[in-house]
């Protein structure tokens, strides 16, 4: 039933869509110019309501619509930043004044934001958060630092969970907040990774102040609004959105898109590296003429079975959400599968490169591209939730294993035992 | 490519789930293991009667359902994870699939409809050394008298072969040695069929000798190989479903016993590295399963990559499965190394299974070849 | 300094059993005849105090005193059952009355002793132990199972811990008793395993008795008591014995002996294939024709790199041990490396097999040792402590790293959480 | 066989370890590795004044200290922990190891006294290409021009050889082709030397050209392949301790930091799955220490399965200190993958060690046939 309703409403999205781009669409416009008439056009962010710069149609016409703009080369909203974890977070939580000063700048990418949830004390356990918000009159002063933080350099505003109670059990004493990042109290600084790139930071604050105004819900209520962003954030992860890189086009309106994009993939430029870069392998063996080595072979093959059937299975939980289900955990059988790729990606990467994997630089092979693979190795077991909670997740909600006994969440925060760093 | 099961298809998968946690249970399997046969025809014609098993996947021209490789894998799903002992995979998977693909469709009105109201049993004789799982590798010669072929030698590991009615045998034709299917009755008396013991006493073997024995040439002329190898890669893919029924069995039982085996006041499945272990061994289920299901898929689609896909799965399962039932017997403990419990089972035939139709290593060296030619 | 001292005894020590062989050793006598004489002599049990049994000797001597025997040929006591074990803890624990009634015995093997502490509900964690026994008048009344048990069915006497308090934390309520094995409420099952060999056997306590007398130290003392016998196990289990196999000689004394050996070691026939036979797979390799195969050596060589690596690290353990050291949780090393070399010839075994490796019996290879080595893959990452205890050793007790939150030591034991069984 | 260190082993061992956790601390390590030479001028100067460490196992004839292959292990095991970066490896145990076992008394006499008091330092040149190690891949040849033997071609991952004031170059005779040993000055013009970037910048490598370059010969006539490969062996063994040492280092960082960081109430230590992972590295690494340590005394004892020896130290060390590398990562977590953590300077040195001196499959590969011979 649903399937059908769904179909005839399709071709009915396709259609309006192409309508409107006849009528608006004009490749003269500056960047800014067409992406005001977007965002005031609800085809910006189509399942938004359409009192919020949306059209209220459901989720899975957003890829639709996407599609259109793409093949009618017309360029769509931003994609920068933390923008859209914001903004799911703001439409689920923020009043009015919220959504009315916010949404329409995150569209049109007039302002950039970021996303302030890891610690370096709390990664796996984000509700142990130690940043500090303590009320002064009708603001707050937020003490702390958040790491891993993309986009963190030329964000505008910020999400942000902080400690405003100490004295309730973990997940009661946070709130959430929006940030202005364009303050004397946060600093920002580029975090260098062990490959020598730096596609995150760290983010000081030293008596930043938030206004009251600007809290998501009650005092408290953090944890439950930030549940709301870290599932989006799942949902988008577990569903790879087709990644857009621009048109390769000379009018300016696309070289202004292009740069946009430039800037915000430019931290990010290892990341096919991370993923092991499997198309290299047999090409590699057979030009370094190891193919024939049996042993080599076996490895070789091992890797590209495991590629495939978590391909096949990504396919499958794809198509089983397609067919009504909701991303659930399941998702963390790509994420390991993916990050067991990586690592006997780069195994199997230096066992073909023999002594010339102690190359980087000029001197090796692929100008680094190599040695790059092997120094990302960790990358993907950590990022986005690191191997041991995947793992967690699987043994306790997909399994259904018991949970281990726990002395953190029953208690006053402050009494819980904490890192001795 | 259709990746989830359709609502028809998981009916179907739980009816004969629910058939064989009853009637293939693991005190059934052990009582008809034990016996000459080593499985019960009384479950076996009720499979028949009630869900006609043998017609699941024969056309409908030859008197059966028509429906894909997708619901036999499904069945096979079923009965590796049940470890139901009866003759489906010697009969309905490798025979009828070789008759299906390789033989003239005369042939095919004579045979099948036999086999799809299980009547008749098959089994089909191919391997004459180990490790030797495709038409390239036979060597057996069929010589033509003039009245009728006539095949000498021996093949092994014949699935099923002591209860079948007749025997679809892979050999060359004289003069030119192409491949040819050739039909023998087991009631022929130049015959001798020997049982070969195995670790695995739900799936039973057998060594079969022929002594210029009579036979039909039941394929077309010419070479069949490739037809007779798809039979093998479609024959495997099931055997992949079955790997994963099983695999995912030794994982529930694992997980439901660390949740009432406490050790230190604590249930053993709240200990973290047996968690992590469970989700390891998960995830290698989940890519096999994938896999598996895919490869069904691809057939019914008409897909032309058959045995790069069958290859992946062989691979993927045999090592899903072999890790599922080490870790299993690991879960229980030393109660898991006993015999009485049920967990031995499934862990000799997780090694069976692993090197049955070619072994991972095989299938991981075809599979690269291919893709790097 | 120790050393010097310890070499001058050696070989005065090696001088007074060549005498003392000399002047009383008689291929003649019977088994028990001989054994009575050795006893009443001291040197069947060197280590022992000179009032029982022994010549008060350090331990090291052991060896030295055995190779003696050895190379003249000469009988020793019995090795049978846990006679060893149940006499260390009785001179450890017992009163003289028990030393009195028990050691002699188990010298000469006219009794044979089993050690009954693991149960179904209780294997890794021997503490929780279920086994009852209930005080009735000056006896005890025993109800409950225990499993693993070696030797059972032959034994005369057993080594029991039973629970004899449920009101206290678990270590405090147990109790260790010497129960008489010859009586109408216990009854000795063989076990059998999965490789259809029966190595040991359940022992099942329907109101067994057990006199006051025959508890060592006092009611609630046996985790105390047991923690001796299993230090002891574990030292003879880090410092691998000689195997005496008897001397294939045609006199009475040596056919008796034999046959008491024979039925010892009947039960552990598969043993060697439990060790996974590394013997045999450069042999069947290569006589299989599959040595050519680039990917199998890689798999051959890292096993016996394994099995070398071992072996070297074996002998380091044991010289450290003779150095002065004490065998601690480190043999837990050689343990886990076992059950890899076990797991990985079983799996290299089957490769090399290919197809073959679904046959057994008589139309498989070796008549059914590959399928043998198969069949007993676990059995070494479970007997003598799991891989998993083993690891907790290591983890804990080597490297130091914090010990889980536990619940069932601080508290009476019947309320602690047990099988859902 | 000596299986544990003695006394006074244990003592040198312990002075050369505190030495090094001052002066080569991870702050020294990256501040060097920032220069242009690679290393500190001053710390390696200390470290033969106070410790005469290149003088270790140089035998008395030669000014050395006579001791065995198992002090320079130990030497090579405690800058491996602090990932020294000087040219110990290069000078001291590769280049001189070579000497000592190849060159002619003559020649030892004039070449080992200077580098035993550290005045003078060497490299050597022998890899021609990548997974080439051993004598007999050596391709370059060394022409007699009546007066000199000259030198035309590249060698290449010349370890400390930027900072090297002469090589010990492996080349063959002309004409016989037999492998003689060569010492050429770093000073000659027709000498280019470059600097070969790495992942691990605490151990510099170079790229060596030979332009008609005159060369000494040191080693006597006829081949001595063997000798040179000899001395690659006990190298072998001194790599292998090295590494142990580093994965030591890193099995302890990681211990350490799981003790002081806390998640969910708990330090991340008491989580079973990190204990399990923790105790199975080290039951690798203690494996690995167990095969480098008694290769080195091996070679002590004068046993003459040294290669043996070396090939198992060699693969149980390369895969135990990759492990280490990878686990210690996941153990910090994302702050471990960060350039400021230390561990990735461990973490570039295990994969550059492991490929060093030939891989841990080929040192596999010699070994099984070996044994199998």
């Amino acid at each position: 039933m649903t399937e059908t309703v769904s179909l005839a409403t399709e071709q009915q999205v396709r259609d309006d869509v192409r309508d409107w781009i006849a009528l608006n669409w004009n490749v003269k416009l500056s960047l800014s110019e067409w992406r005001e008439l977007l965002a005031d056009s609800g085809w910006g962010a189509p399942s938004w309501p359409a009192r919020w710069y949306g059209k209220g149609l459901p989720a899975t016409m957003n890829s639709i619509v996407e599609e259109e703009f793409f093949n009618a080369q017309v360029v769509g909203v931003t994609r920068k930043g933390a923008n859209r974890l914001a903004a799911q977070t703001i439409l689920a939580h923020g009043t009015d004044a919220h959504k009315k000063r916010f949404l329409r700048p995150m569209l049109t990418g007039a302002e950039t934001w970021c996303q302030l949830f890891s610690e370096p004390g709390s990664g796996s356990d984000l509700a142990g958060a130690m940043t500090r918000a303590v009320r002064d009159g009708d603001r707050y002063i937020v003490n702390g630092q958040k790491v891993w933080t993309s986009m963190a350099h030329i964000s505008d505003w910020g999400i942000l969970l902080a400690r405003t109670d100490m004295d309730v059990p973990k997940h009661q004493g946070l709130s959430f907040f929006l940030i202005d990042m364009r303050q004397p109290g946060i600093e920002v600084r580029p975090l260098r990774q062990m490959n020598g790139h730096a596609s995150f930071n760290e983010v000081f604050f030293d008596n930043a102040v938030v206004n009251e105004n600007d809290r998501l819900e009650d005092e408290g209520d953090g944890w439950r609004v930030a549940t709301t962003t870290l599932l989006n954030e799942r949902r988008n992860f577990d569903v790879a959105s087709k990644k857009h890189t621009g048109f390769d086009r000379q009018e300016q309106i696309y070289v202004e898109e292009a740069e946009e994009i430039a800037v915000a993939l430019a931290p990010h430029s290892w990341y096919p590296q991370r993923e092991g870069r499997i198309d290299l392998l047999l090409p590699r063996a057979i030009e370094r003429g190891k193919f024939g080595d049996a042993a080599l072979r076996q490895e070789i093959a091992r890797l590209f079975v495991l590629q495939r059937c978590r391909e096949m299975a990504s396919q499958r939980a794809r198509a089983a959400i397609e067919a009504g289900g909701t991303p659930g955990p399941e998702g963390s059988v790509g994420k390991l599968a993916g990050a067991r790729v990586s690592r006997e990606c780069a195994r199997v990467h230096t066992i073909i490169s023999g002594a010339d994997a102690m190359l980087d630089g000029v001197d090796s092979e692929l100008n680094g591209t190599v040695a790059e693979i092997f120094l990302s190795t960790p990358a993907n077991s950590l990022a986005g939730g690191t191997d041991e909670i995947q793992k967690n997740i699987l043994a306790e909600r997909v399994l259904g294993m018991p949970k281990e006994p726990r002395n953190d969440v029953d208690r006053p925060f402050k009494g819980v035992p904490k890192n001795a760093l | 490519m259709q990746y989830v099961l359709t609502e028809e298809q998981n009916a179907f998968r739980e009816m004969i789930h629910r058939f064989l946690e009853v009637h293939s249970s693991s005190s059934r399997i052990r009582s008809a293991s034990l016996t000459e046969l080593g499985w019960d025809r009384d479950v076996w014609q009720q499979l028949c009667a009630e869900f006609e098993v043998p017609a699941t996947c024969v056309p409908e021209a030859y008197g059966g359902h028509g429906f894909g490789l997708t619901e036999l894998a499904i069945l096979a799903e079923e009965m590796g994870r049940a470890l139901y002992c009866g003759p489906f995979f010697g009969s309905t998977v490798l025979a009828s699939l070789v008759i299906s693909n390789g033989a003239t469709d005369e042939m095919k009105k004579l045979l099948l409809p036999e086999l799809v109201k299980g009547n008749k049993l098959a089994a089909l004789a191919i391997a004459e050394t180990c490790d030797r799982w495709r038409a390239a590798d036979v060597t057996m010669v069929a010589t033509d008298d003039g009245d009728h072929w006539r095949l000498n030698g021996e093949k092994l590991f014949v699935v099923d072969g002591l209860g079948a009615d007749f025997l679809i045998v892979i050999a060359r034709c004289a003069a030119k040695g192409e491949i040819g299917i050739f039909k023998v009755s087991s009631r022929d008396q130049s015959l001798s069929r020997l049982e070969m013991q195995g670790i695995d006493r739900t799936r039973r073997m057998s060594r079969v000798r022929f002594n210029n024995t009579q036979a039909t040439k039941i394929s077309r002329a010419g070479d069949v190989g490739d037809l007779v190898d798809d039979a093998l890669d479609q024959a495997t893919i099931c055997l992949c479903a079955e790997m994963v029924g099983g695999a995912e069995r030794l994982l529930e039982s694992a997980i439901e016993y660390s949740k009432v085996r406490f050790q230190f006041g604590r249930p053993i499945g709240s200990f973290q590295a047996l968690k992590h272990r469970a989700a390891d061994l998960f995830v290698d289920i989940e890519l096999a399963k994938a896999a598996a299901r895919c490869a069904a898929t691809a057939v019914d689609d008409g897909d032309e990559n058959i045995s790069e896909l069958a290859s992946i799965a062989k691979a993927a399962a045999s090592e899903a499965y072999m890790s599922a039932a080490l870790e299993t017997v690991q879960f229980y403990g030393g109660i898991g190394f006993t015999w009485e419990n049920d967990t031995h089972l499934w862990f000799r035939r997780a090694k069976s299974s692993e090197v049955f139709l070619g072994t991972a290593d095989w299938h991981r060296e075809r599979f690269i070849k291919q893709i790097a030619a």
